[in-house]
């Protein structure tokens, strides 16, 4: 974990208020897909805020950010060349066993960011299907996948690209057709992973899901973060931001996060 | 600054940022907050803990505690509204995982403790003195240690009673109690927290706020903190120092090393840094940098000769 | 929404943004704040009035003030310390000079007293009731007005008894009381002024407070506005709602259309802008807009079907 | 006066700190010498900034200003074509005798501003000598200098450029030469003004000041700037905002004002 001002290298509008920003990447320890950094995008915003990494090099780091509100609105104005205070890497990243072939990875609207770099991880080691919705095709960013051996299944919500509907139908569909992958990996909004959850149940498949939620410090200092889980027989409490953001679907108390939040991201 | 009070100052072999609080000599006046700085063993990798005095631990209580369902955290314009509600590990598991290994970090450690009734929080010191804590902090503005239904530091009288029992409790260590903006009149629960025996007084907790998420149709009640209630903690940490003669450890919105010269300017001997922290894991060491260069341009041998420089009224003595 | 209700909304023949504070019925929600919109004539050739509901005057007392020296302003994370002091004209000019040109402009006027003395504000609202004043805000939280050196709105006997002289002094009209956040129960406050016979309540004045200017080494001590205080405001207006039976108005911080919905949804019938007018005089028109918007976009035929709908709990009747 | 969002067309650093600023002029008053508007830099700063008018066409504004803290720091980031909210015409200007014929204009620092439109203003009609002091020659801005009949008089704290030493020394001198105008205004620091007021009273001449005070709203509703002045044998309350920022400087209250604000304004 270091706190660093990074260097903007790249500042790219991808489509209706997203953009893909890369930041030099100074820091010492390597990011893992699935792990997150803080940014402080100017001192009149308080808090910093939360992003998954997109892609990892040793010079870089991209991020798929989505324009909501008034810091996302602030990194919108930066322009390469300029500093920005980052801090990473946070969190656990997917868990990946060596032993597994084959794994689908599940992404909705902003939600795709941090499987893009978890599939430029697993396709060189595994058998990859990546399943990916948004509302419409200019929300569909297909320039951000790399070149490789992967299976890509496409839906928007309005048809205007791939299947119309949701992606998690795209997904139950094949899982219809009899393929099964040994583990799931999806991010995206709430409701989207909570029918991951379900199709994970039904077809005893594991799904591990990224879970955004408000964090204060990302550090797992302030306990904003906490959420409860299932473990055994018993439910235990967990930071977000550093025993997170990944959690084995199963073992979230789904009901306890929707009531309180409906972040409408994408999708 | 005369010369007279330079040449004693030497004498005294101060090294220029120790300050004291009661008993409890500090390095440096940092304090990392309640709450705000998890049980203080977290940042291991992240910062250097040698700008920093002391650490105060996440509040506990007796027996463990699961705190509020979320939403916990809101963002407001310069502040953060929180209302994690006192989760904690709870006594044993503080006594057995945590403490033995805060002790080697090297800042002073100070333990923040809660309870539902003034028996469970005698019982907490009692514990903690036995484990050897050079200090404590009783959360007093704590909403779940109610007395007839009222928050401890909201009243003078129920303050009184239970600082004298626990500094009981916990004899010839250092004693500080935390104090609530969240009322008519703090001096005068600052007074009886001095009368009942504490060593000092830390200023200010959160102060009691509400959000209202229209998107999802909820209200977050919490405390706020940050830079919004700078003023409020400014305006308490000034007042407390003309009424009382404890030493303060001011806080509230603290986010640079100017918010903590100012602070002491109106009488704390030490400063807290609590949610700036979220935003700065580096500002302990910006806040001594400050400090530094204060004694620096200013040519004085401690940073004590700064605390309330700017509170002009003679304390009472 | 209920159908019937909603028919009901067109027997009653509300138009969508009228609401009633006691006897008083304005045009919008809107109202200017004590002490920020001056005397309400200053705004002539800038803004259009007609989105405003109600101007409350600064406040007023029997004889002129010079109110506080300089420095009276200091700008603090998302908000303003002003310590004005209640600098006014007094009540003569004001009757004389102010009034009667008040009286044109369109908007309720509301006219804010003070007083050192429950006499002094008795006189005022008998002097202002013969000049057909319609509505009166006492400013109680004002720390001029003291009883044997306690702010008024402190203590709930003390407004108990201010509010009952100041009723009788002021029969038939509407008189608003403005309340303190700087209190430990301002319910219970709230609660007296209502069982003395107000008709309304503003909440919030502005948060004790205090800023410290190293360059010039000097205090500024005095009350603070705008969006930091924003929580702290709808926090109060939460919990006085639960409490009392009287429609509120709700300010503090107040920056834009959602703010005020923010407001209205746990409980205010008003909103008060305050100085959030200052970094943008088109406001009042900005909330009038987005509360037009609110009810288009959900279809309701009056704004008083959204007071108090994130406040579940029901008030007591 | 009216409230508008104002294109930036021009910014241009000048030297150290100081930049000058153009926005669109569609004010439908006319600006006087003296008078000011607001800015809102940023959502993020709550109280609007105060700046003189430093020059108006018919269709821009100029406006010279130095980085001294938030706002101006974020003004120093705004590019040409982005919008910024204005309100003005603020104040009273200058007040300008047809009668007189001969007036001295004394600038300290960024107080310049305020004294450049009035010398546009004057030189046609009057004769005209310009005073201008600062701290060394990158902080005298000459290129802002219009061209026309007028004697301009140069001083610098370190000798850099002009005479060495305060400009009100270089004002002293001239009047002891047996040189006496009319009228004398000035703007600049604080103590600056203070010698200014000295010389006015002691050769007898009016003085007129441009005072900066903080300020919340600008439009005489809040009390905030209000300060003492004599006026005859009482003293009475003015708002700087309202019935100045230019006052005569043997009414003003010298010692209230200088005991609470020392702005550190150049020179
Ligand atoms: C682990 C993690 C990874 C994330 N990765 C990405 C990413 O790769 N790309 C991306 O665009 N966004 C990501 N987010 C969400 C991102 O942090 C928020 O969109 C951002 O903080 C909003 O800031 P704002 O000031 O622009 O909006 P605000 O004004 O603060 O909020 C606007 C909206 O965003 C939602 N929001 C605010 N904070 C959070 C938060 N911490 N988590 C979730 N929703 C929030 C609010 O509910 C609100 O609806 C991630 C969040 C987390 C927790
Ligand atoms: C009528 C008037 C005309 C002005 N004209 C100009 C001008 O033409 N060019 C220019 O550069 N500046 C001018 N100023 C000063 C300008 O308004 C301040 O420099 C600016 O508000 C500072 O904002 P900030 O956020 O950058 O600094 P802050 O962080 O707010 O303050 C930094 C420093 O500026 C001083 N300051 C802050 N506000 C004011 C204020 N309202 N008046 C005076 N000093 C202040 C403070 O004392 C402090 O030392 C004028 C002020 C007034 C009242
Ligand atoms: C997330 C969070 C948790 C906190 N928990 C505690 C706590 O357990 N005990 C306590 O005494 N104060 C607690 N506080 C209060 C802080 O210690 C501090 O008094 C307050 O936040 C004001 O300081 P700040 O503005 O620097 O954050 C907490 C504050 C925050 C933001
Ligand atoms: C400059 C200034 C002057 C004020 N004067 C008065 C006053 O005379 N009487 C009063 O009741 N409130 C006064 N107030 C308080 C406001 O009416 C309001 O209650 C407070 O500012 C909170 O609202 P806001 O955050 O929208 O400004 C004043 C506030 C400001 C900023
Ligand atoms: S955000 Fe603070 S513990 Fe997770
Ligand atoms: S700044 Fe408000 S009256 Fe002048």
């Amino acid at each position: 974990m270091e706190i660093l001002s990074l260097k903007i290298l790249r500042m790219q509008s991808l489509g209706p208020d997203h953009y893909w920003m890369e930041l030099e990447n100074r820091f010492k320890k390597a990011f893992s897909p699935g792990q997150f950094l803080t940014l402080r995008p100017s001192p009149h915003i308080f808090l910093r805020r939360p992003f998954s990494v997109a892609s990892a090099s040793k010079t870089s780091l991209g991020i798929l950010f989505r324009k909501v509100g008034a810091a996302t609105t602030i990194l919108t104005e930066k322009n390469p060349g300029q500093e920005i205070s980052a801090l990473g890497p946070l969190g656990r990243g997917f868990p990946i066993d060596p032993e597994i072939k084959q794994s689908w990875l599940v992404a909705g609207g902003t939600g795709v960011a941090p499987l893009l770099f978890l599939l430029e991880r697993l396709m060189k080691i595994q058998k990859v299907s990546f399943f990916y919705g948004a509302g419409c095709q200019p929300l569909l960013f297909r320039d951000l996948f790399p070149q490789g051996k992967y299976r890509l299944f496409l839906a928007t919500d309005d048809g205007s690209c791939g299947i119309a509907g949701p992606v998690t139908a795209l997904v139950e569909k094949q899982l219809q057709s009899g393929e099964k992958p040994e583990v799931i990996y999806s991010s995206g909004p709430l409701p989207m992973l909570q029918a991951m959850n379900t199709l994970g149940l039904k077809y005893k498949i594991p799904v591990y899901v990224s879970l955004e939620i408000r964090m204060a410090c990302g550090l797992g200092l302030c306990l904003g973060c906490v959420i409860p889980l299932h473990q055994g027989s018993s439910i235990i409490l967990k930071r977000v931001c550093h025993d997170g953001p990944i959690f084995l679907a199963r073992e979230v108390l789904w009901k306890e996060i929707t009531t309180f939040t409906r972040i409408s991201n994408g999708l | 600054m005369a010369y007279s009070r330079i040449k004693k100052a030497a004498r005294d072999k101060l090294t220029s940022l120790e300050v004291k609080i009661g008993p409890l000599r500090l390095s440096t006046p940092v304090v990392m907050a309640s709450g705000t700085f998890g049980y203080g063993l977290e940042m291991k990798n992240l910062i250097n803990y040698r700008p920093i005095g002391a650490i105060v631990t996440k509040t506990i209580s007796r027996y463990s505690w699961p705190g509020n369902p979320q939403p916990r955290l809101w963002e407001t314009p310069s502040g953060l509204i929180n209302s994690i509600g006192l989760q904690n590990v709870g006594l044993d598991v503080f006594l057995r995982q945590k403490l033995p290994r805060l002790r080697r970090l090297g800042p002073k450690i100070i333990v923040s403790i809660a309870g539902f009734t003034s028996e469970e929080v005698c019982c907490l010191a009692r514990e903690l003195l036995a484990h050897r804590v050079e200090a404590l902090e009783m959360n007093i503005s704590c909403p779940n240690l109610k007395s007839k239904n009222k928050v401890v530091a909201t009243s003078p009288r129920l303050t009184y009673n239970l600082v004298s029992q626990v500094r009981k409790a916990f004899p010839g260590r250092c004693l500080l109690v935390k104090l609530s903006p969240n009322v008519t009149d703090t001096p005068s629960v600052a007074k009886a927290a001095e009368d009942a025996g504490a060593d000092g007084l830390t200023l200010i907790n959160t102060v009691k706020a509400l959000a209202v998420d229209l998107h999802n149709q909820q209200v977050i009640s919490g405390g706020l903190s940050g830079p919004a209630i700078k003023p409020v903690g400014l305006r308490t940490v000034y007042e407390v120092y003309r009424k009382v003669n404890l030493p303060l450890i001011g806080l509230g919105g603290i986010t640079c090393g100017k918010d903590a010269l100012e602070y002491i300017s109106v009488g704390a001997s030490a400063v807290g840094i609590g949610s700036g922290f979220f935003s700065n894991p580096l500002l302990p060491q910006e806040v001594v940098n400050a400090l530094l260069g204060q004694l620096k341009k200013t040519g004085l041998p401690s940073i004590t000769y700064l605390i309330g420089r700017l509170n002009e009224k003679k304390r009472p003595s």
